[in-house]
């Protein structure tokens, strides 16, 4: 039996079972928290650390996205200090990649370049790395830009989770960390890829985007998840 | 099995050894290993044969006996001589001295009553060095699995928790969490399955305790193992260890069978309904798999990627099953909490900090080696009254704990009792028992940048805070040892502490600043001397003078036949920054 | 009110932001009226001044001269604006930073490539390995990022400059690319 | 090898059947072919092999039934695996702490300056791989250098450097 819980969210009293967590309930009665890694409809992985929030209590800083609801709880979403923290963690990813937004398909459509609106980043205070990473466009219909990737990794989990050929997975470790498919050879000689494109759909950002498509037709949209997991779960199809 | 069978086996092995008149250890343990113990043991068998002594003397290979930098150790019993750096000539001169003539080699014995053994009390170190790791009828002959048959025999699950708790026995992975507690907990939680796991991953660089508590007695961890896994209800427990350590594998590998065939580890252990097996895990190089859900994911055979917690491990660890992880040295201290019971553990040590702590001594010190001091024991007193000092006349300068999670302690802490709580006072934290000593060759602001170094190279990549920040961190203090540092980096420095600190989702990110918070707290002159002056009293880092002008592009070659007429003015070519990539700097 | 003294520069870009300067159309004579442009690519200004108010600063680091240009503006600029993509994150001219600079001068020119843009003797400035926005050669005191920044943005932080303020940009005036 | 070579190769008359598969089999079925097993299933293949090829990888997660970038994603991530070939020997300088202060640095730099080729790297002529190691737990006989699975004490420039030199000029 799914217990409700009621906490207060940034002052707002909101109420919640218990299997939900913050950034659920938070969701539910629209209080904006950011996110990137996250999606609704695929395993939370506290990754990317945009949605951690103050816990009253706790001075550990939780994620939103996997930490569960108790009651009475008093979560700030707010602060000063998250605020900070949180540009700091977009100056940090286009600092890592070659985010060069005036020459990339997903310009206007990215959810990097929106979190860097949100976040008020007008410029980068760390060093860029400026790494060389490859770009593989085997793929007859799709292309992989590695520059541009943040490794949210929402594709290894949508491929893994909803469509089950798992071809993509994350390789390297560190800084050098990339995603790859199969045994890192070419994506268009994938044997487990089916060609379904929801990696394409999920991606927050330009890596992986519809080839032969320019910027004007470029369109992320991955409302299909909770179309497909209400299908499979609860046997409805909400469109 | 029962308990009369296993006094029995003790009681034979005892009585063999005294059908021997004299006893040689040969220390065939880590350092010792690899500078010719083994090859030493074959020459005193040798020299025995030839004198045909061989009967009556017993000649081993034993674990660790502590004194690394003095090796090779060997130990003379009936009279416990320790002799030092024996070489391959001394060993007929010991044979024919002390074995045939019964006379003490005063020049190669070590002191007696040398503060390095007088001022340690060993619990968990008791019989390493003194029995023969791979004989587990020597361990059971020194008291081995008698806490074992008693805990199965006369207390119940929770009074074995209970004496547990009563020790005050904190872990000793480096967090201090209260054993007692965790056990707890993951004795109320329902479950078919659970798991006991023992975390010998000690990815410290400078820390080989467990590595030497596995060699000399890998039968202790697999007995404080069993106990744990009965009290909490586990069938099945692994060993987590590092994949550089090959002997520590091979003599658990043959500790886990001996165990099997007698019934200590396996199905109806002391005739009770309590089966219990052990596998080995072998960790493939990744420091993060210290941590616990890294490690759990590395059992699993996945990337060793920690996930965030709750939901901590006793309640959902291995395949989402309750499971206790503990240390190698929490592992060793359980037999003995449970034979001479949890009161008198706690009466040794500080008010929250029990117990004793096996420390690694290493770095600028004399006595290299493997101490077990009781908490709150000065870190002066560990220092220069065991450690021996720093040699070849050097000035300490800081002691460093905790590896690259912890911090330093300068010279103005000396006399901080060495707990959990007195060092994170002081911005350290107790780790694994590392304790590397620095003296006045070595630079705090090259120091911080190996650690930091260490870390971005072991960060797992997944969260952001620890990926990149370590990156960024590591550049900054890298142009600080290049004099290409400003004083604007020095701010952004600090700003990157706290975030990567408060923001990274697992131990390695949130404690990888710790070395430079600690050293810009303790050492900040050198960072400015680094920065504003160029100069590194240390002398390690090489950095341009400052009053010239920035050298010259390296790659300019011959002056190319342009007109002479032109006159170029000599200006300095960029001094372009160097992005990134690690220095590679001589000490 | 005296006019304040505004520069314009060109370093490693495009002048597609200078473009969106001139896009100011009207507005140009309403900020003639008000301020004095004391040096400009579009002027025929050789050295540049001292005490100057507020300098818009396009483009990265690419080379010494911009290098050198760059140092002079800001020991002579009181508010120096980095305007533009390029300018505020290095933008296109960084996308060669991933590749070797010395191959690839040796690639296009060949072996005169030795010299060319790596000696300060040879008639061409010397290339930097890496390409830098301009907040990682000097500091900077705002930032407009834009590729190029829109003419009405680049007139509102010019009138809220004129008014003595350094401009904040909201989530909506922010736009990259 | 290919993949079918590999099928072949095994049901080939024995002689020709390439025995370190058959350990590797045995390391696979002693595992019972569990997917979490993988981490020993290829501790086992870099010791047999001597480092991960391509089908190599390709038979271990086709026998352990798991998705290859998965098996990919785990040999990428620890250090012990490599999946390009070692040279005939390995020189492993380690930089632990303690052996860090007392002048690791230098052993590394004169090693790389010998055989001119950075740490993680393998020398033109195959003959010597350079890696240097977290710390090997030998702590107390610090700086310590591992030739092959050699470990050797103390060691000065000098002394890497003539070991090195006798790897180098050794006929392959």
């Amino acid at each position: 039996m799914d217990e409700i819980k009621t906490l207060t969210i940034d002052g707002e009293i909101v109420s919640a079972p218990s299997s939900a967590t913050i950034l659920d309930a938070a969701m539910e009665n629209d209080l904006h928290i950011p996110t990137l890694c996250n999606l609704q409809g695929l395993d939370a992985v506290g990754a990317c650390r945009l949605c951690l929030v103050e816990i009253q209590g706790q001075n550990k800083l939780q994620p939103a996205c996997t930490t569960r609801v108790e009651e009475n709880m008093v979560v700030q979403s707010k602060s000063a200090r998250l605020q900070k923290y949180r540009r700091m963690i977009v100056e940090m990813l286009f600092a890592e990649g070659n985010h060069i937004c005036s020459v990339c398909v997903a310009n206007g459509h990215c959810e990097l370049q929106n979190l860097g609106y949100e976040v008020g980043m007008d410029s980068v205070r760390f060093d860029y790395v400026y790494p060389t990473k490859k770009v593989d466009a085997t793929h007859e219909r799709f292309v992989l830009d590695h520059n541009r990737c943040v490794l949210c990794t929402r594709c290894v989990r949508v491929c893994d989770e909803i469509e089950g050929a798992h071809t993509w997975d994350v390789a390297g470790r560190g800084i050098g960390t990339f995603v790859v498919t199969d045994l890192a050879g070419d994506w268009g000689g994938s044997g487990s890829c089916t060609s379904c494109g929801k990696c394409v759909l999920v991606c927050p950002t330009g890596a992986l985007f519809d080839k032969g498509k320019a910027v004007g037709e470029m369109s992320k949209n991955s409302d299909f998840l909770e179309y497909i997991v209400n299908a499979r779960e609860k046997k409805q199809w909400i469109k | 099995m029962t308990i009369d069978e296993l006094y029995e086996i003790g009681q034979n092995f005892r009585k063999q050894l005294e059908g021997f008149s004299a006893e040689i250890h040969v220390c065939c343990s880590g350092g010792c290993f690899s500078t010719g113990g083994l090859a030493l043991k074959e020459l005193f068998e040798k020299a025995c044969a030839a004198r045909n002594i061989s009967a009556d003397v017993r000649i081993i290979s034993t674990g660790c006996i502590g004194l690394c930098g003095a090796g090779p150790l060997v130990r003379l019993f009936p009279s416990e001589t320790l002799y030092v750096k024996v070489q391959r000539e001394d060993v007929e001169r010991i044979v024919d001295e002390h074995i045939v003539g019964k006379r003490v080699l005063t020049e190669l014995a070590y002191p007696a009553d040398a503060p390095f053994f007088a001022k340690q009390q060993q619990i968990a170190l008791k019989n390493m060095g003194r029995i023969d790791p791979e004989s587990i009828d020597d361990y059971i002959a020194h008291g081995g699995y008698e806490a074992l048959a008693k805990a199965i025999t006369y207390y119940t699950q929770d009074g074995v928790i209970l004496e547990v708790r009563s020790s005050g026995l904190r872990g000793r992975g480096g967090a201090g969490y209260p054993t007692g507690l965790k056990w707890s907990i993951v004795r109320k939680v329902k479950s078919t399955q659970k798991y006991v796991v023992c975390n010998a991953d000690e990815g410290d660089p400078g820390a080989f305790m467990d590595r030497a508590m596995i060699e000399g007695n890998p039968h202790a961890i697999l007995e404080g193992m069993a106990i744990a896994g009965y009290a909490v209800g586990a069938t099945q427990g692994y060993v987590y260890v590092r994949g550089e350590y090959p002997l520590a594998i091979e003599r658990l590998k043959k500790a886990i069978k001996q165990a099997e065939r007698t019934q200590m580890l396996g199905n109806r252990i002391f005739d009770s309904d309590f089966n219990f097996r052990v596998d080995l895990r072998i960790g493939a190089g990744a420091f993060v798999c210290g941590e616990e859900t890294a490690l759990m994911a590395s059992i699993e055979g996945r990337r060793g990627q920690p996930r965030p917690r709750p939901p901590y491990p006793s309640q959902s660890g291995l395949w989402g099953m309750p499971t206790l992880l503990n240390n190698v040295e929490t592992f060793a201290n359980i037999p003995p909490i449970i034979l001479n019971g949890g009161k008198w553990f706690a009466g040794i040590g500080t008010e929250k900090s029990k117990g004793t702590k096996v420390f690694a001594l290493a770095g600028r010190i004399a006595n290299t080696g493997l101490i077990e001091v009781p908490m709150g024991m000065p870190l002066r007193e560990i220092i220069f009254d065991i450690g021996g000092g720093i040699p070849d006349g050097g000035e300490f300068k800081a002691a460093q704990t905790g590896g690259p999670s912890g911090g330093y302690i300068p010279m103005q802490h000396l006399d901080i009792p060495v707990d959990y709580e007195s060092l994170a006072q002081v911005g350290s934290i107790m780790g694994s028992g590392g304790l590397i000593v620095v003296d006045k060759t070595s630079c705090m602001v090259d120091l911080a940048r190996f650690f930091m170094e260490f870390c971005m190279d072991e960060s797992c990549g997944k969260c952001i805070p620890c990926r990149v920040g370590t990156v960024q961190l590591f550049k900054i203090l890298d142009r600080m040892t290049t004099g290409a540092a400003t004083v604007q980096d020095l701010h952004t420095l600090e700003e990157l502490c706290d975030m990567v600190k408060d923001t990274s989702l697992c131990g390695l990110g949130q404690t990888a600043p710790n070395p430079v918070v600690s050293t810009l707290h303790f050492f900040r002159r050198e960072y400015d001397e680094h920065i504003l002056k160029h100069e590194c009293n240390a002398g390690v880092c090489e950095m341009p003078a400052l009053d010239e002008p920035a050298p010259v592009a390296a790659a300019v070659p011959a002056v190319p036949a342009v007109s002479a007429a032109e006159t170029v003015p000599a200006a300095e070519a960029p001094a372009g920054k160097k992005n990134g990539g690690s220095k590679k700097k001589s000490t | 009110m005296d006019k304040i003294r505004l520069a314009t520069a060109w370093l490693g870009g495009c002048s597609g932001c200078h473009m969106s300067f001139l896009d100011l159309d009207e507005r140009l004579i309403d900020l003639h009226g008000r301020a004095e442009v004391v040096f400009s690519p579009v002027m025929d200004v050789k050295r540049y001044p001292e005490n100057v108010d507020v300098a818009l600063v396009e483009g990265a680091v690419a080379n010494s001269d911009n290098r050198e240009l760059l140092e002079t503006i800001r020991a002579n600029t009181r508010i120096l604006i980095a305007f533009g993509d390029c300018a505020v994150n290095g933008n296109v001219t960084a996308m060669r930073n991933g590749i070797d600079r010395d191959e690839m001068l040796k690639q296009i020119y060949g072996d005169i490539g030795k010299e060319l843009g790596r000696s300060i003797y040879s008639p061409l400035p010397v290339l930097e390995e890496t390409v830098l926005p301009i907040n990682k050669v000097v500091t900077v005191d705002a930032f407009l990022p834009g590729c190029p920044p829109h003419a009405d943005l680049i007139w509102h932080v010019i009138t809220e400059l004129l008014e003595g303020r350094i401009p904040i940009l909201t989530e909506e005036q922010l736009k990259y690319g | 090898m290919s993949n079918t070579e590999i099928e072949t190769a095994k049901k080939a008359e024995p002689k020709a059947v390439d025995n370190r598969f058959k350990y590797l089999d045995r390391a696979l079925a002693k595992h019972q072919f569990r997917g979490d097993a993988l981490i020993e299933v290829l501790h086992t293949a870099q010791e047999l092999f001597g480092f991960l090829s391509q089908d190599l990888l390709t038979y271990i997660s086709k026998s352990l039934k798991l998705p290859p970038s998965k098996v990919y994603g785990v040999a990428t991530f620890y250090h012990f695996f490599s999946l390009k070939p070692k040279g005939e020997h390995t020189v492993t300088v380690c930089m632990g702490t303690a052996c860090y202060v007392k002048g690791a640095g230098e052993l590394l730099a004169a090693a790389e300056h010998q055989c001119k080729c950075k740490a993680g790297e393998t020398t033109a002529d195959g003959k010597v791989s350079i890696q240097s190691a977290r710390c090997v737990g030998s702590c107390g006989i610090a700086p310590v250098v591992v030739y092959d699975n050699e470990v050797a004490p103390v060691v000065t420039p000098e002394g890497i450097t003539s070991r090195l030199q006798t790897w180098l000029e050794a006929a392959s």
